[in-house]
Order: C-alpha cells, then structure tokens, then sequence
C-alpha cells in the first residue's frame, strides 16, 4: 500500500495531467486525415492514464497537480477517483464498441471529434480542482455531446439534441452565476474549491449560491422536473454514445453535487430540500418509466430515478453534515457508471443478436438490470449498502426501500421490453460482444474491489440479514411488475420526455412572439428621428443624472 | 442700450430669422440659399466677436464654399424634393422632437449664461510663447506651432474626404474627371466675369495667405479664396476639371499635410522633437509649410466639391 | 447683456434648431444643413468662450478660435462627403432616403461576392 | 471742413440705405423675377455706391480708399454677371421662379 | 505651471508615441499618391511596423511600471497637445495591430490591382483607407487631448464610412450614409461637450481637466453631450440603426475591421471620459444608465440575431449585443470591485475584437465559396469548409462566453464585479445574453454541419481561412491572459471615485 501510495505521489500528478491530455492529444492526431485511422484505433487507449491516476489514487492516496501555464489545477481524492475508475473503465469498453461506428458513416468525423471531446471533460471533471478549470471541463462533457445525441440528423434526433443544447446552456449560464458568487464569497480571493466551498456557509451569498448550484446540477442530473431533456437524448443517440452519455457524463452532475456542496456543515434546510427532490425524482422516474416502450427511453427514466436517489443521499449528507456521504455517493454513482452503460450496450447487443446467441445476452442482460434494484452480490446491492449509512432508518430508509422496490419493477419492465425489442439487422460483430461482456463483467466485480475504500465491510455485504434487507423490497417490486404485466399494461402512455413536451409548447408559444416583438421594436427605433430622439433623450439624462447625483 | 448693441440684438435675431428658415423653408433649394446667406450673417457674428481669422473662414468655407457645394446638390436633387407619406412625422413626434430639442437649447444656454464673464484662457501663454515662433498673428501661431498635430491631422482629413468621396465614382469612371464634360462654348457672361475676377482674387487670396502670419487671414482663408477662384473659372468653362488619376493632381493634394508631416518628423531630428521648431527658424519654416498647405486647400477644397469622377479616364 | 453672452444664446437657439431639422426633416439634403446649422451653433459657443478668455491684450482667446477654423473645415469636408453620398444613392436608386430597409435586403445569389 | 465732410457722408450714406430699402421693398414686392432683379441691381449699384461714396472721406488712408472702391467695383462685376445670368435663366425656362 | 510641468516630464522612449500615428498618416498619403499596386504594398508592408511599435510601447509602459507621455513640439499642455499611453492603450495598440495585417492578407484577393497595374478603385480605395483607420485608431488610443481626438473620431468616420459602400451596391450606399450621418450627429455632440469644458477649465488635456474638474452643470452637460455622441458612434442600442447594415454589407474585411476594432474606438473614449476625466465625480446614477442601455442592447441585440436571415446580419446584430457588454463596466467603477470590472470590460473589448474579426472573415469566406449567406442554405457547409467554420465555431464560444475563451473570461470578471457590488441585474443580463447566443449560433452551426456538403462555386484559400482561424485562436488563448496582464491593464488607471486632489 505504501509502495502505491508513494507512486501516487510520484506519478499522480503527471498522470492528472495526461487523464485530460490523451483524449485531446488523440483528437489533434484525429484531424489529420492520413493518421485518422490509426487514431481512431487507439482511441480506447485515451482513458488508460486517467484509469491509472484512478487506481493509484483509490488504492495510495490523494494527490494534486497543476499547469501553472494554461491555470488549471487538479486533485484526485477518493471520490473523485471512485468515479474516474468507473468513468474510465465504460470509456474504454464504449470507444471498442463504438469503434464501427468511427469509419465508413458520413458523420464519423463528427461523431469522433464530439466522442474525444466529451471523453474529455467527463475524465476531467473528476480531477478539477479550481473553479475555473472544473467550469472548463465541465463545458467540455456538456456541449460537444449535442453531436454524439443529434448524430442520426433524422427530426427526433435534432429535437433531442435541441432540447439537450438548451437544458446544457441553461445549465451553464446557472452554474456559471453559482460559480461567480462561489469566488465572491472567498474572501482571500482563492479559486480554489476546497477554499470557495469551506467559506461558502459563511458567505452573503450562501442561499442564491446553493440554490443555484442544486438548480444547475439539478438540470445536468435530470432531477425532476428539469427531466425532460435526458430520455430523449438516450433514446436518439447510438448505442455507444447513449452508454457513456447515461454511465460517465451525467456523473458530471454529481460530482459537481459532491464538491461543491459544503457537506461538513450542517445546512438542514438545504439538505431536506434536496432529499425531498431527490426521492421524488426517484419515483417520479419510475412512474414514468412504467409507462414506456422503448427500452432505451426505460433506462433513461430509470438513470433519473436513480440520480434521484444520488440527490438524497447528498442532501441527507448535507443535512446532517455527514462527511462520509461523498464517498458512499460517489460509490453508489459509480456502480450506476457501469452498470448502466452496460445495460445501454445490452441494448445495442440485444437488438443485433437473433437466434441461439440471444437467450444468453439476455439473461447478462437481467443481471444487470437487477443489480441497480439492489440484487445481493452484485454491485447494486453494495452500493445500496454503502448509503444505508447516510440514509439511516427513518423515514428516509424506508422510502429509499421502496425505491428499491420501484426501481426493481421498472427494470424488469425495461427486461420484458428488451427482451420483445426488434432485431436492428446489423450483425454483431464480436468486437461489440466482447466489450459489452467486459464492462458487465467489471460493472459485477469492480465495485467489489472498491467497496472497501469507501470503509465498507464486504462480510457484511454477505451477511443474511444485509441480504434479506435486499431481497425483499426486490420481491415487492416484482410482484409489482408482475402485476402490471398481468393486467395487460394498463398505464397511460405518456411521451418521452414527459414534462418537456409542455415546456417546449411554452417555448414554441412565447418565443416567436417575443421575437416578432423584439423585431417591430427594432424596426421602430432604427427609424431616423426615433434615433435622433434617443440620442437626445441620452444625452440629456446623463447630464440630469449627474447633475442631480451631486 | 446703446447703437452697437441694439445692432447686436438685431444681428441676433436676424440669424436666428434666417436659420429658422433653413430648417423650415418650403423646398430644398430655398433652405439651401437660406443658408448661404446664414452663413454671411454668421460672418459678422464673428466679427462682432473679435475673431477675424474665423469671420475669414466661415465666410470663405462655411458660407461660400459649403454654398456651391450644397446649391449644386440641391439643384441636382430635383425631383427627391417630396417626401413619401411614409417618412412624414406625426404631430406628436414632432412636438417631443421640438420639446427635446429645446430643452437641449435650454441646458446649453443656461450653461453658456453660467459661464464667468472673465473665463479661464489660454491668452497670456500664447502671447508668452508667441516670440518663439516669430509669428504675429496668435491664433496662426496655435494652428501652425501650439497645435499643429491638430492641423496636420486635419488636412489628413481633407484627403480622406477626397478618397471618400472619388470612392463613390463607378468604376467605369475611375482615374476620369469629376463634372460634366467641357462645353463647346463657355458662357459668355460667366467667362467675362471669371476673367476679371480670377486674377483679383489670386491676389486676394495670396496676399490673405500672406499677412495671416502677423494680422488675420492664413493658409485656410488664403487657399480658401483661391479655391473659389479655380472653381469659378471651372464654372465659366474655361477650364475643365482635372483627371482624379493625374499624378499633379495627387501631388498637389497631398503636398500639404505630406510637407507638414516631414516637417514634424523632421523636427525629431533637428529640433528635439516631432513638431518641434528649430529656434531661429521657426517662421521660415512655417512660411513653408503653410505655402503648400495653401496651395493644398485651394486644390483640394474645389475637388471635394466637384464630386466624385463622372467621365470615363482618357488614356 | 454683452455681445459674447449674445452670440452664445444664439448658439444654444442654432443648435437646437439645427437639432430639430437633422431629426425632423427626412430629406437627407435638409439634415446636412441641418447639421452645419449646428456646427456654426457649436463654433459660436467656442467663439463665446474665446472672447470670455479675453486677456494679455488680445481681445479673444486664440485657442478656440483656431479649434473652430478647424473644425470648420472639417464640417466642410464632412458635408462634401455626404452631400456625394446623397447624390450617388439618388443617382443609383431614385430617391435619396435614410430609411433603414435600404440596406437589409438579402442580396441576390453572387452579387455579394466582393 | 470736417463738418462739411461729415455732413456729405451722412447724406451719402443715407441715400444708399435708401436705396437699399428700396431695393429690398421692390425685392419682396415685385410680382415677377424680372422686375425683382431690376430692384436689387439698383440696391446693389446706388446704395452700395452711394455708401461708399459717403465712406471715403472717411478712410485713414488713400489704400483703404482705394480698397473701398475696389470693393464697390467688384459688387459691380459680380451683380452684373448674376443679374445675366439670371435673366439669361428666366428667358429659358420661363419666368416662373 | 509647475503643476502641468510635473504632468509632462517627458518619458523616456515617449516619443515612440508619435509613430504608430505618423506613420500610417504617411502610408495615406504615399499610397494615395502612388497609387494602383503601391498602395497594397504600402499598406502591408507598414503593419509589421505597426506591430513592432505596439509591442515597444507595451514593453516600455510594462518596464517602467508607468504611463508614457510625450508632448508635441515642446508645447506642454494646456497650450499644446500632449500623447499618453497607459495600459489600455497599450493593449488595444497591439490588438489593432494584430487585426490589421489579418485583415490585410484576407482582403489580398478581394483586393487586389490587375496585373497591368491599372489602377482601379475599390483596391486603392481599401488599401488607403485601411491605414488611415490605423492610424485614427493610435490617435485615439494614444490622444491626450480632447479636441485633438475629436479630430481624432472625424479621421475616423471619414476612413470607415467610405468602406462600407465600396461594393457601390445601392444599399450598401444607403448603409453607407446612414453610418456617416449619424457619425457627424454624433461627433458635433462631442465637439459641443469639448466647448463647454474648454470654456470652464480653459484646457482639454485630460489629465490637467482630471485635476481640476468639479460637479457643476457645464460638466455635466458636457459628459452627457459627450457620451451620448461617442455612444452614437459605438452603436450602443437604442443609437445602433446604422450598425447592422452597414456592418453587414460590408466588404468582409472591412466589416471585420469596423466591427472588431472601429466601435472600439468610440468607446475607448467613453472609457477615457468617465475614467480619466471624470473619475473624481459621482458616476454611479450615469453608470447606471450606461449600464441599462448595455443591458437592453445584448438582449434586444441577441433577439435580433437569432431572428436574421443571413448570416452577416446575424453576426452584425450579435455586435449590437456585444457592445452591451461593454457597458456594463461602467455601474461598478468605483468600488473595490472597479479593478475587475475594468478588465473585464477591456477584456470583453479584446476577445470580441478578435473574436468578431474572425467571425466576419468566416462569414466573407462562406459568403464567396457559397454564393450566398443565407442562413438556411448553410446545411452541410461545415463540412465542406471545416476550417472556416471552426474559425466561426470559436469565434462563437468565445460570444457565448463559454471557456476556454477571452469572451468567458470577460464575463467571469464582470459577473463576479457586479455580485460583489450586489448589482445583480447586470449578471443576470450576461447570462440571459450567452444563452441567446448559444442559441443563434446553434442556429449556424448545428445544420452546418448536418447534411450533404453543397457544391462550392470555389473552395476557399487555406491561407484566407487560417486568417481567421488564427484570429478565433487568439479570442481563445485570451483566457489564458496570466495574472500579470491585468496588472498592466491597471497601469495609468485612475482610481474612480477618488477624493480631488
């Protein structure tokens, strides 16, 4: 451990360093035509160093790193690391199986440089440090990823990757509100997030900045009702693209929720407010979940409900000023990285596989779909666990239990869904087998391996009441299912993307108006003696304001 | 209240009378002879204001000159005269224009009124350093030594106004000369009368140069004078205007801010710095400046009003 | 009331009728003389301060006075330029108008290529 | 002596101010640009003439005089040339201005 | 006057300041009279120089910690005319200087002289005009005199309007007139406010005016005459009817230079009268309405841009927007917060410069391979064009304000000024203007590079589109401006607010 530890402190900076280059270095190399290929070959390769920094920072110990020149600092801390681990990992085995989606498409270009990019920021949010370097790599998961969801340039796709680019942008300009009164509120004039956050409880601007930091996170993690944007995305990217999107760029967001949130002081209000949000996501994700069809729309319902869970644990922390909930959060999102982008390339896999292969995907397939209800040992049910702490036995315990059971009946409707889904008529080719298998297989064993850094005890994770405490609310949830399959199906079928169909109506009503508005005004004041009148109407107030500001 | 001002007062009004007029005259052409003759009004304003050297310029620049050019427009701008009834202001628009419009006056007025009677003035260092220079005349001494960066800055734009306006040519014309062509026979009365007068007003012109070192008058006046001079011969015909692409053209464009650069430039050199006169050779060196800035001004003051190249270039 | 405070008054009163004519008057002939009228409205207000500044035996301060030639022939070159303008726009569509449609139309394919 | 001077120059003086009334009455008057044109030539000849006239007794120096006269002679030149080509005008395109 | 001696003890390499004015006066009048081919090289072969006193005078200004002064002709203020560069004026110089040369070699093709060397029009007319732009600009950037930079201004209205009409297109003409009309409005407001002040202080130069200058009505009335002339000339919304289509039909050059650098310099004065002029008076209810227009010209400005139809418009209106930005300095300038603001503004003046510069070279390089720039026929150009539109790509991140960009950078000091001074509006206002622009560029972008490639009348040059790349990279590397830029911003800086002296 001490060997780790002191490579950690010899390498970890370097390596912070090369997590946020390899991608970029790879994307420069991208655009030279004649080395095109031959970079898109390595391009599983890119999140090898961040992959590197993750491990030795999980298993030695926290370390920083800086480019003084570019001002940009890095920290990899445990939960920052727990998350880079899993990010890494669902980069790598996404770009092998993107890798047939890199050549012979007309967008492949595109796609590639939007891919390398948002691989980019989504390894670097984990590793920044100071305000403007996090808002930087931020920008960098959220943007370019409108290419990786409007790839297919049909009306559904450019519908999603419009509403994705708005909720992003709004998203932005909140969090960049957030970040300004984070740094106003230091008063040694520190960017720095460590510094900023600690002094956030006694700055003036603590309540607009935490509310806006909640709202902005909020929308990146699709909290309800900030929603609508994330199953229409999944739904119209590519498979590979819909996997790192739902596994590692959301987790943005709950890093986000993690550093800056001031969870060592105790901000009950805040933190209630966020839990209450946060479980309501959790059902209202399930509920709409139920109502759906297409089984990636499903899994994009069940990644808010489970964001929702993340938000509740954060805010109970936050409540409580419970300094252990970033790791266990982080813990908990982590198993969600890989696990549900695992279940988007069973998507993918699925939909190519006919005949005799199909039965054995589906059944990794319901592994994994139940490990995110808590299955006993996978690494749903450790995750579960390592929150359990946080969440305690209240009321807060009981509903996350029933969460448990919600999410159960929501991913084996999305089961059934998957398993009656269409063959696409694309050939699978093993390289895509391959891959999906790998990431189901680290998305059972990897949680194991870090379950113990967040203090968790794995002979408690086998213990028969932990495994009871499991299974039961799993049963209700299927018995749910079952029910609801028996009769027939009989919900409402609401669109994808639920609420966001009305607040597009709203836009689509307000904004044309306003701007025919904005154009008649315009029109008005470009008028010569409406001109000339304001030039003398400013003229004139400057001079009475100054004379009355005596 | 004694003659002078009663006189004063009547100059007053009988200004305001007239620019009134301008603004509200019927046609275009009735407002633009308003004005030229405002601005010989305005000429004894500055008169009445002891500033001879302006009363000089306005006259020559600000009436005469700036008359020929906007008579010309306005004669050319036939048939532009009526306004479309979508450009008309309504009552109300033109009330709040009118009501903005005096508050301004109003401010300005009052502020002008607040002024001491004996205000702060730059006088008595002018007069100071005027012997440096060896001039007579203080305010040729501001244009041409205190402030000359302003001067030859301004013939700078002078040129511009040149480039701008030749820029407007079609291309077919460019190189070509401005105006109409030549007629066959120039008009007998106009040619009778530019005969007469050019020669006089050569002189004139010349010799206001001349003294504007020590009493009135200067390279603006001066070279102002001269200009009408060539655009009055040009007017009888007798006389056509000179190719935009001709070297001589150029040259006499540019000679004046061109000399009063190197001379600023060569100041740095000779004299310690840019703009700076060698002591002793202060008024020698102004003389000539001020010469081809002379010679500049009526050039270029007659090209500007010509307007841009209407014929195509002979080769 | 000295002749200074006088031909001040009428600077303030030229500028403010020179204001109203630039803004009322749509034709853009009348706005150039409009303008001058304001120009000689400002020289005279540089003219007042001169002959308040009256001292060491000149009668009026020098420095503004020189502002002003200045600035009138700059008023003139100014005038020359629009004054070409107007008549070029005239030649070239008809009317000579500052309205601001003129210039937002889409140009047609390939006239734009500069 | 400089009685009787000042005495000519206020009645040469006046004389021209009359003429210049007159011309200026005849100028607003006047129904058609012809007769107008004649108004202010004679404004222009005799009263500016006659002001001179009463001014050159007047003049500190036989150049200021002379200048004077210069002056009155150019007006001349000047009126004469506007005033053809005025009528030159209003014989071509009608008296209509 | 040994106060004003102590004022204008000559620095040394002051009259270093005397070139960057001279020299491109000089290239006017050579190339004008030389004419045909000379002109362009003429041009061309001074921006270099250009450049190289740019950087001298920065480093000198950076050496000696001070602003450098120099007096004209041994007459010191208030009689004579004095130049003064302080670190804005530093930076701004070489910016100028760095957009030039990138104008000049795109506008190499559009403008270039037969090979008989005839002379035509449009290319003398250009080559002209364009140093005489540079060299307004230095004087503006370097003029320590009030009415020697009214002077100045006229220099340059009259070498930027006639570039917006040299197409001769009748409503290039119109837009053309307009401009200068409301150009002259704007200066004789200017001038009128120079009088006033002349008349109460017997002086223009302003650092003898900031000595004595006092809260009394001639004051007032002449910063108000003054700013609201120098805001006609920066197009400050409701005063910009003249920007968009004369920006917009420019030739794309001239429209890069005009909306980069020419409204700069109108405001680089208003920035000099309220913070060098001014500074001692109360200035929070002025900046306030400053402010207030700013804020009202990036939301109309943006609306209006997500509304255009062609692609020039849409980046010309998006320049009304940008220049709301500019004012919202003004509210915060005194304060401890007046730092930040300060060099947010100048760092908005900087990456929207280059920013913009590249955006209307994209748009003339779109415009000419196209035929058109319709803002509807642009699907699949991206791909056909990559480079230019990457140029247009980070131009726009850099308007958004997204990072890494000078345009973030700007709003981040900005935002963080008016939090600290708790004027929140101006902060809600910039985010309410990125995402506008987010949403016209999306606007552009998203279907260019969705669909087929179109068929380009003619590929554009690489050299032209690195021309623009290499001015969009510049917005960008804007962000990475160390700590010891904005100190040399605050060099010569007055402090606002400040007790008189």
């Amino acid at each position: 451990m001490s060997a780790l530890a002191a490579a950690a402190q010899e390498f970890g900076p370097g390596l912070l360093v090369a997590a946020l280059a390899a991608p970029l270095v790879v994307l420069a190399v991208v655009l030279s035509p004649k080395l095109r290929f031959a970079a898109l070959a390595m391009s599983p390769l890119a999140p090898l160093p961040a992959l590197a920094a993750a491990i030795l920072a999980i298993g030695g110990a926290p370390f920083e790193g800086e480019l003084p020149g570019l001002r940009m600092s890095f920290r990899l801390d445990l939960p920052g690391a727990i998350l880079l681990a899993a990010a890494a990992l669902v980069w790598i085995a996404a770009s092998v199986f993107a890798r047939a989606d890199w050549t012979g498409r007309p967008n492949a270009e595109r796609f590639a440089v939007s891919w390398l990019l948002t691989m980019a920021g989504s390894l670097g949010v984990f590793v920044a440090a100071d305000l403007l370097t996090f808002y930087l790599v931020y920008a960098l998961v959220s943007v370019p990823a409108y290419y990786l969801i409007a790839d297919d340039e049909d009306a559904g796709s450019s519908r999603a990757g419009g509403v994705y680019l708005a909720f992003t942008l709004i998203g932005e300009a909140v969090l960049l509100i957030a970040f300004v009164m984070l740094a106003a509120g230091e008063p040694g004039g520190s960017l720095d997030i460590r510094a900023v956050v600690d002094a956030l409880p006694a700055s003036p601007w603590r309540d607009a900045a935490l509310a806006l930091l909640i709202l902005g996170f909020g929308m990146k993690i699709a909290l309800a009702p900030l929603n609508g944007w994330m199953p229409l995305a999944y739904a119209a990217a590519p498979i590979p693209a819909a996997a790192v999107l739902s596994g590692a760029a959301v987790k943005a967001g709950v890093i986000g929720l993690i550093r800056f949130l001031p969870l060592g002081a105790a901000l009950p209000g805040w933190g209630e407010a966020l839990a209450w949000a946060g479980f309501v996501s959790a059902f209202y994700g399930v509920a709409i979940g139920l109502t759906q069809r297409d089984p990636k729309t499903i899994l994009a319902y069940s990644s808010i409900s489970q964001m929702g869970v993340i938000a509740a644990v954060l805010g109970l922390g936050l409540a409580g000023a419970d300094q252990n909930a970033a790791s266990d959060a982080a813990f908990y999102a982590a198993n969600h990285v890989l696990v549900k982008a695992a279940l988007f390339l069973s998507v993918g896999v699925a939909a190519a596989l006919t005949g005799r292969g199909r039965s054995p995907a589906l059944i990794v397939a319901a592994a994994l779909a139940l490990s995110l209800g808590g299955l006993p040992l996978t690494g749903g049910a450790l995750a579960k666990l390592a929150v359990k702490g946080t969440l305690g036995d209240g009321v807060a315990g009981a509903v996350a239990a029933a969460s448990a059971a919600a999410t159960t009946a929501l991913m084996l409707h999305f089961f059934i869904r998957l398993a009656r889904s269409d063959n696409d008529g694309k050939a699978a080719s093993p390289q895509r087998i391959l891959s999906w298998l790998a990431l189901a297989f680290a998305s059972m064993l990897v949680p194991w391996l870090m379950f113990p850094a967040v203090g968790g005890d794995l002979a408690d994770a086998l213990a028969t009441a932990t495994l009871w405490d499991a299974i039961w609310p799993m049963l209700i949830g299927a018995a749910l299912a079952a029910g609801l399959w028996a009769l027939g199906e009989p919900l409402p079928r609401i669109p994808a993307g639920d609420i966001v169909v009305a607040q597009e109506a709203a836009f689509r009503a307000s904004a044309p108006p306003l701007g025919a508005a904005f154009e008649r005004l315009d029109w008005r004041l470009r008028q010569w003696p409406a001109a000339g009148l304001s030039l003398l109407t400013i003229a004139l107030a400057l001079a009475a304001a100054g004379f009355a500001s005596r | 209240m004694s003659v002078l001002q009663a006189l004063d007062v009547g100059l007053a009004f009988l200004v305001f009378a007239v620019a009134a007029w301008t603004v509200f005259a019927p046609g275009p052409f009735a407002a633009t002879v308003g004005y030229v003759v405002y601005g010989l009004l305005l000429s004894l304003v500055w008169i009445r204001l002891f500033a001879v050297d302006v009363a000089l310029t306005e006259a020559a620049i600000g009436s005469g000159v700036t008359g020929v050019l906007l008579i010309g427009a306005a004669a050319r701008l036939r048939g532009a005269e009526t306004t479309p009834a979508e450009e008309a202001l309504t009552g109300l628009t033109r009330l709040f224009a009118a009501g903005l419009c005096l508050l301004v006056a109003a401010a300005l007025a009052a502020v002008v009124l607040l002024l001491p009677d004996q205000g702060p003035t730059l006088a008595p260092q002018s007069m100071e350093r005027l012997p440096e220079t060896g001039l007579g005349n203080p305010v040729t001494a501001v244009l041409i030594a205190f402030r000359s960066f302003d001067t030859m800055l301004e013939k700078v734009v002078l040129v511009l106004g040149v480039v701008g306006v030749w820029s407007l040519a079609a291309d077919r014309y460019w190189g070509g000369a401005p105006g109409e062509a030549r007629a066959e026979r120039p008009e007998p009365t106009l040619a009778f009368f530019a005969q007469v007068l050019a020669p006089i007003g050569i002189l004139v012109g010349v010799h206001v140069f001349w003294v504007g070192a020590d009493e009135p008058g200067g390279a603006f006046q001066g070279g102002a004078i001269l200009a009408a001079m060539w655009m009055i011969v040009m007017m009888a015909r007798l006389t056509e205007a000179p190719q935009a692409s001709a070297f001589w053209l150029r040259l006499a464009l540019i000679a004046g801010p061109a000399v009063f650069l190197a001379a600023g430039v060569a100041g740095a050199v000779v004299a310690g710095g840019f703009f700076a006169y060698p002591p002793g050779l202060a008024k020698p060196l102004i003389l000539f400046i001020e010469t081809f800035m002379t010679f500049t001004i009526a050039v270029t003051l007659p090209m500007l009003v010509a307007g841009p190249p209407r014929r195509e270039p002979r080769r | 009331m000295s002749s200074a405070t006088l031909a001040g008054l009428v600077g303030a009163a030229l500028v403010g009728l020179g204001l109203y004519g630039v803004i009322a008057d749509p034709q853009p002939l009348r706005k150039i003389l409009a303008f001058n009228l304001i120009g000689s409205g400002v020289f005279l207000v540089f003219g007042i301060v001169a002959r308040k500044g009256a001292a060491a035996g000149l009668s009026a301060d020098p420095v503004p006075q020189a502002m002003v030639i200045t600035g009138i022939v700059v008023a003139f070159a100014a005038s020359a330029l629009a004054v070409a303008l107007t008549l070029r726009l005239f030649e070239e569509t008809g009317r000579a108008t500052l309205r601001p449609d003129a210039g937002t139309k889409p140009p047609d394919d390939g006239a734009d290529a500069e | 002596m400089s009685l009787a001077l000042d005495l000519f120059s206020i009645a040469a003086i006046s004389a021209g101010v009359f003429f210049f009334l007159a011309g200026t009455v005849g100028l607003l008057r006047f129904p058609d640009a012809l007769s107008r044109l004649h108004a202010l030539t004679k404004a222009d000849n005799l009263g500016l003439g006659l002001i001179v006239l009463g001014l050159l007794p007047r003049a500190e120096s036989l150049l200021a005089a002379l200048m004077l006269v210069a002056i009155w002679a150019l007006v001349q030149l000047a009126g004469a040339t506007a005033a053809q080509l005025i009528g030159r005008a209003v014989r071509r395109k009608g008296p209509a201005i | 006057m040994t106060e004003g001696a102590s004022a204008f003890a000559a620095t040394a390499g002051g009259s270093l300041l005397a070139l960057p004015i001279l020299v491109p006066a000089a290239g006017v009048l050579l190339s004008f009279l030389l004419g045909g081919r000379q002109a362009e090289r003429i041009a061309l072969a001074l921006m270099p120089v250009q450049f190289g006193f740019a950087v001298a005078i920065a480093s000198l200004i950076w050496r000696s910690g001070q602003p450098l002064v120099y007096v004209l002709g041994g007459y010191a203020p208030p009689l004579g005319i004095a130049l003064r560069a302080d670190g804005f004026s530093a930076v701004m110089l070489v910016t100028t200087s760095l957009i030039m040369p990138a104008a000049g070699l795109y506008a190499r093709t559009n403008f270039a002289t037969p090979n008989d060397g005839t002379e035509r029009r449009a290319p003398l007319v250009f080559w002209t005009l364009l140093q005489a732009i540079q060299a307004a600009l230095s004087l503006i950037f370097l003029g320590g005199d009030l009415f020697n930079l009214y002077v100045a201004l006229e220099l340059l209205t009259f070498a930027a309007a006639p570039l917006v009409c040299l197409d001769g297109r009748p409503e290039t003409l119109a837009a053309a007139l307009r401009y200068l009309m409301f150009a002259l409005f704007g200066a004789l407001f200017y001038l009128l406010g120079v009088a006033l002040l002349y008349g109460a202080y017997g002086t223009l130069d302003i650092v003898l005016l900031s000595r004595q200058i006092r809260a009394e009505p001639a004051v007032w009335l002449a910063a108000g005459l003054m700013t609201a002339g120098l805001l006609a000339k920066t197009a400050l919304f409701p005063l910009h009817l003249w920007l968009p289509p004369a920006h917009a039909n420019a030739p794309a050059a001239a429209s890069a230079v005009l909306s980069g650098l020419v409204v700069k310099g109108s405001f680089f004065l208003i920035v000099r009268l309220w913070f060098n002029v001014l500074p001692a008076l109360p200035n929070a209810v002025p900046g306030a309405i400053l402010a207030a227009l700013g804020s009202a010209a990036i939301l109309a400005g943006s609306a209006l841009a997500l509304r255009q139809e062609r692609l020039k418009l849409l980046i010309a209106y998006s320049t009304v927007a940008q220049i709301g930005y500019l004012f919202l300095m003004f509210p915060l300038a005194s304060g401890p917060w007046s730092a930040e603001a300060f060099s947010g503004g100048v760092m908005q003046a900087l990456s929207h410069a280059f920013a913009k510069a590249a955006m209307f070279l994209s748009a003339g390089l779109i415009a000419e391979s196209l035929g058109h720039d319709r803002i509807a026929g642009l699907g699949g150009a991206g791909r056909a064009m990559p480079v230019t539109f990457l140029a247009l790509g980070l131009g726009g991140l850099s308007l958004m304000g997204l990072p890494p960009s000078g345009g973030f950078a700007a709003k981040w000091l900005l935002m963080k000024a008016s939090i600290e001074a708790g004027q929140w509006v101006w902060a809600v206002v910039m985010l309410a203007g990125g995402l506008l622009a987010g949403g016209y560029l999306y606007r552009v972008l998203a279907p260019a590079l969705s669909g087929n490639r179109p068929r380009l009348k003619s590929p554009p040059r690489r050299s032209r589109e690195n021309v623009a790349l290499a001015l969009a990279l510049a917005a960008v590397l804007l962000a990475f401006a160390p700590p010891t830029f904005f100190a040399f911003l605050q060099i010569g800086r007055p402090a606002a607010g400040a007790a008189l002296r």
